[in-house]
């Protein structure tokens, strides 16, 4: 394995109250800005936060994650495409209305010796949970290259703030609309010669691809996940993964407090959904080795 | 809601065991109890309700293992856990140092499984007492589940309570997807439960539209949260009726003090706060303080005098 | 939603009575359809199921008869209801002038009322079949409700079969508060059922915070609404896996095409719609609406191809 | 027994979305006008809507009936006290949003003749009930005399309306914040030897009240009642009261569709909450004579 898994966040989360500073559409998607201070000052890039949705009246008992874009000055701000119920009501929400928000959860991207040149790959509003992250690495002189696609141009997320950010950002549609025609995985093997590091977000299909081709020129790659998750703070054990520890066993690791952010090559990506015999007990689940 | 601190005495039992709150967490909802540490004073509340633990590591079944449904979710984690030795080794001790209270919930497949594991919990580190979850399939039976069978479910807990520690309360956790709940409480009070936990959740299915097959790897999978606290009130009720001198802890959909408090009323002397937690990770010490505002608003000096009020109103 | 109308065929039909729509009311949710007119058309609907009925007029209980609930609600009404002249001379009539199909859901406390009730409902008019409500208590054998027995269940419709007109299909509605809803279903699909109704309410209790008594005043109540549709779906699923060839009546928590969608993938040949009329009563003809539209969607030419899909898609 | 019962109305039901015109706030109360031309159109003085509440994430399965304030060009107007959960949500609807409204539902006052000189009785929220019944009483010449009671100031509804629509207003508060200090009853007592009928709308203590001294002076009474309803259209049989009918017999009447306007003297108020065993079908229940 090329990757450490990405260290537990400095800080613990909070829960609060914050009221919604700034709404503004991006394209299809909603940016919604929060005023969280003691939530901004504790942010990592690649933490996320997690809301409850539907007010007093709600039927929808559990939070929805979402990646913070960016922190600061009391802020945190995210960008949310309308799904299902719950996202669709995170959309619709006015700037005054109250949120309740526990945050920041989750590990951070670990950061790299600022000589490390970084590969920045955001997938749809994944490209969001990069914009920290390029604004951190910047801070500390390192060179980035950023690449964001999407399958419309209005799915693309946070290219101003990336432009802004990065010393080189390549776009990528699969339909053409803007940037380059065609998946993001091409531009990434083209910026991945020159890179000391990759960051990945975005669908899982991508993560994979992106992680695959980083670890085959052994180029450590770290992935922030989405994964179905009840609770959001580790308690309830629905947001797992196969992921191969430090020992080299895989073990049903919880995307929220383990990662969402993990060495992408470490993420048995081609047995998510499965229960592989090898994952640490397996075994007392009636699963042998074939 | 206003909270109203008229000193209300909050002190009740599991069994004979004295605790300094009524609200616990609920099994599987809590994990081992350390996440819930930014949002809660371990300390204060009632006690810790651990994951079901089995004698060996478990990987628990494979993704997606939730759905939400209305008002609750539906789960199949399939207790993925450390087993005994990993719980012995770090979980009980972490909740040793910190004064929680641990109330370890046990599970396995064979009456054997139960005993070995009350035997390794006895004089283990900061443990109350054991919740033995019989919601399990019993290998010798082909599968059925321990709790739907009286008979299953009394040899279970006639073997756990002859291995634990004397001290240690045995709590019995039944489910609700019987015919007859007050046969199974009845049941496994003779075999020795020194009180019932109610309830466990009720089996459950969601279809994905899309994919059209069942949501959940496991296909059935159990239902929680506000949705079934009536069936949970429902249960708690009818046993608390019949058996009024059993101890119960009550769970299943609460929310908020009231209702908490109508657990109580029921026959609960105290309650667990489950999916809640999901939704508010400082549930549980909520929970406690609205519980207590809600009992001196009533003109209550103590959770004991309204464990049951409800059917003694009646009279 | 958009809807698409590919022409979906939506016929389908209750034992071996065809009938247009897969989308029919639910015994106690809709009364007799009278009210329902100035929002369906009650003739294009699959039937209107009728408030259970029994030989005698009833008052039902006293009030309160409802208690919302998180998604669901909690009733207790007692069968209020006109009894079997009553209905002869007004409901079905009424019905069966305006071209709507009616089956009569019956209901008693003996194994020889449910039987008087089919004879009586011999040729009347509009009568499409009977759906047999056995979720009520029996009075012979200390007020255990026949649903919850499989002897006793299979008793009344074994003599409900004997009794009724031979092509009136006899569905019989199952309960899910038992341990085993498959030994119910084969018990009675073996006395003679042409199809099963599935589910009646689960058994339910709410406390008032304030009065700090069961809000119902018959204590505890059933509970319907989205809040038990994964108990229902649960049961349609094993009932069906079970015994694949028996045609299912599906409900519990329906609200949309979607919800229904699920219930037939599950194995449901129709459905009826309860609760989400008291949301919205024009419910039933757009759960229909909608039901078509996911249907076609989904590559279905007609709803026959999609009952009990989930099962196969499997293999 | 002095009264008819109210007739069914003339026009059936309709359900509808309708946007929010107004929001205002009235003492403890928040008065909404709706724009609902069917409905208004339809509505008769003492019906009432059932708004669907809390919104497309809803856990309250159940619509909450309002009784109609007015209705009339195009629109229909309603006041809502926060009581639980759904009222409260109905109170914090504003202008634009839209609400999902089924009605005119029940039966409305029946009119007397124009000659016939008519008392309107209402306590708190319910006196809005009765603006447009005034409206329609004075149109046809009627004379009307107004009472309007409520614990306090804040808890009064619609005087103003009553005072331009009435010839007479009474107004009655338990503390004396307003108007004179007591119960309407006193009120009521005053001026029942000059009327002719009585209408009234407000708690259930109320209306017995108000009925039973009306009846005692053989004075036809109509109160519009509120018992706890799942459907408000009549298929639930949830909201039924102990009526005695035309033919003399009692029956669990449901408020819905046969009230909610019911003769007062037909109402059994003491036996409300209780199965009497001279119910049509009591016998069934096993309720018998004492
Ligand atoms: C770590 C993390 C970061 C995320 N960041 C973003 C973001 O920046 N912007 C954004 O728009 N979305 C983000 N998501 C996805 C977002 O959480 C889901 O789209 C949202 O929960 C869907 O909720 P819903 O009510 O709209 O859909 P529904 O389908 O009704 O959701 C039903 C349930 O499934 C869960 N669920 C459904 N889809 C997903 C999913 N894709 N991932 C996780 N849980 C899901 C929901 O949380 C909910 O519990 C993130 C998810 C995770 C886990
Ligand atoms: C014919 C009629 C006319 C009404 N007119 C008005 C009006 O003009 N203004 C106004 O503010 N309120 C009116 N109400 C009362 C109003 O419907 C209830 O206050 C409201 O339903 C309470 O809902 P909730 O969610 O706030 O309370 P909750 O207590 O959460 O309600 C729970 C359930 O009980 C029912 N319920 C609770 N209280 C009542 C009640 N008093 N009457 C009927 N059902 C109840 C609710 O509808 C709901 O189904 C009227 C009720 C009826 C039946
Ligand atoms: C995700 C999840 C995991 C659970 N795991 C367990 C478990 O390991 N052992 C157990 O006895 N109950 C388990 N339960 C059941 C709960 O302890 C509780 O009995 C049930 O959820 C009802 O309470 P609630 O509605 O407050 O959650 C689990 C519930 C959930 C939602
Ligand atoms: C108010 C009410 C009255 C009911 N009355 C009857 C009845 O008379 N007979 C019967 O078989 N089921 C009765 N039911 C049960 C429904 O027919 C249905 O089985 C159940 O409510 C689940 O479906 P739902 O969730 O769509 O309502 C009643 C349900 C409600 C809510
Ligand atoms: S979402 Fe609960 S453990 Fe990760
Ligand atoms: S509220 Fe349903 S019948 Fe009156």
């Amino acid at each position: 394995m090329i990757t450490t898994p990405a260290p537990r966040a400095a800080r613990p989360p909070v829960q609060r109250t914050a009221p919604v500073l700034r709404r503004r559409l991006v394209g299809a998607y909603v940016e919604l800005t929060i005023d969280a201070p003691e939530i901004a000052e504790r942010t990592e890039p690649g933490q996320f936060v997690a809301f409850a949705v539907g007010g007093p009246t709600s039927a929808h008992l559990l939070r929805r994650s979402i990646a913070i874009s960016t922190a600061g000055e009391g802020a945190v701000t995210v960008v949310v495409s309308a799904a299902g119920p719950g996202s669709t009501w995170l959309t619709e929400r006015q700037v005054g209305d109250a949120l309740d928000v526990v945050g920041p959860l989750g590990r951070g991207f670990p950061i790299p010796p600022p000589v490390t040149p970084a590969l920045l790959v955001g997938g749809g509003y994944g490209s969001a949970a990069l914009v920290g992250l390029a604004a951190r690495l910047r801070e500390q002189g390192t060179h980035v290259v950023a690449v964001a696609g999407a399958a419309t141009e209005s799915r693309l997320c946070s290219v101003p703030d990336l432009t802004r950010l990065a010393d080189v950002v390549a776009v990528t549609t699969d339909d053409g609309t803007a940037g380059r025609r065609g998946l993001v995985t091409a531009a990434v093997e083209e910026f991945l010669s020159d890179a000391g590091v990759v960051y990945a977000c975005g669908p899982m299909g991508m993560l994979r691809a992106v992680s695959d081709a980083a670890t085959a020129r052994d180029v450590p790659c770290y992935v922030a996940v989405e994964e179905s998750m009840a609770c959001g703070i580790g308690v309830c054990m629905t947001c797992v993964l196969p992921v191969v520890g430090e020992d080299g066993r895989t073990r049903f690791s919880r995307s929220c407090t383990e990662g969402p952010v993990f060495g992408g090559d470490r993420v048995r990506f081609a047995d998510v959904g499965t229960l592989p015999w090898d994952v640490v007990g397996a075994d007392a689940m009636g699963v042998t080795r074939p | 809601m206003t909270v109203v601190d008229a000193g209300i005495d909050m002190s009740t039992a599991l069994g004979r065991v004295a605790i300094p709150s009524p609200v616990l967490t609920a099994s599987g909802c809590s994990a081992f109890g350390q996440e819930l540490e930014p949002f809660v004073d371990l300390s204060a509340i009632g006690a810790v309700v651990t994951k079901s633990v089995q004698l060996r590591p478990r990987s628990g079944r494979p993704t997606p293992r939730m759905a939400e449904t209305p008002s609750g979710m539906l789960n199949s984690i399939g207790l993925q856990g450390p087993g005994i030795d990993g719980l012995l080794a770090d979980d009980l001790p972490w909740l040793a140092e910190r004064g929680a209270r641990a109330f370890v919930s046990i599970a396995g497949t064979r009456v054997e499984d139960f005993a070995e594991l009350a035997e390794r919990l006895r004089g283990a580190p900061g443990v109350l007492g054991l919740e033995v979850n019989i919601s399990c399939p019993n290998v010798e039976s082909r599968g059925e589940v321990f709790a739907c069978d009286p008979a299953a479910a009394s040899d279970v807990i006639a073997a756990v309570r002859a291995a634990a520690d004397p001290a240690h309360p045995v709590y019995a956790k039944l489910s609700p997807d019987v015919t007859d709940i007050v046969g199974v409480a009845r049941a496994v009070t003779d075999a020795g439960a020194d009180g019932l936990s109610m309830i466990n959740t009720l089996l459950g299915l969601v279809i994905d539209p899309d994919t059209m097959r069942p949501v959940l790897g496991g296909v059935t999978g159990g239902l929680s949260g506000p949705a079934i606290r009536p069936v949970a009130l429902r249960c708690v009720w009818q046993v608390h009726q019949a058996l009024p001198e059993v101890p119960i802890l009550g769970m299943g959909g609460i929310r908020s003090g009231l209702d908490a408090l109508q657990f109580v009323l029921a026959g609960a002397s105290a309650v667990s706060v489950g999916t809640a937690v999901f939704n508010d990770p400082s549930a549980v010490a909520r929970v406690h303080d609205e519980l207590a505002g809600a009992l001196a608003q009533r003109g209550f000096a103590g959770i004991g005098e309204a464990v049951g009020h409800a059917h003694r109103a009646a009279a």
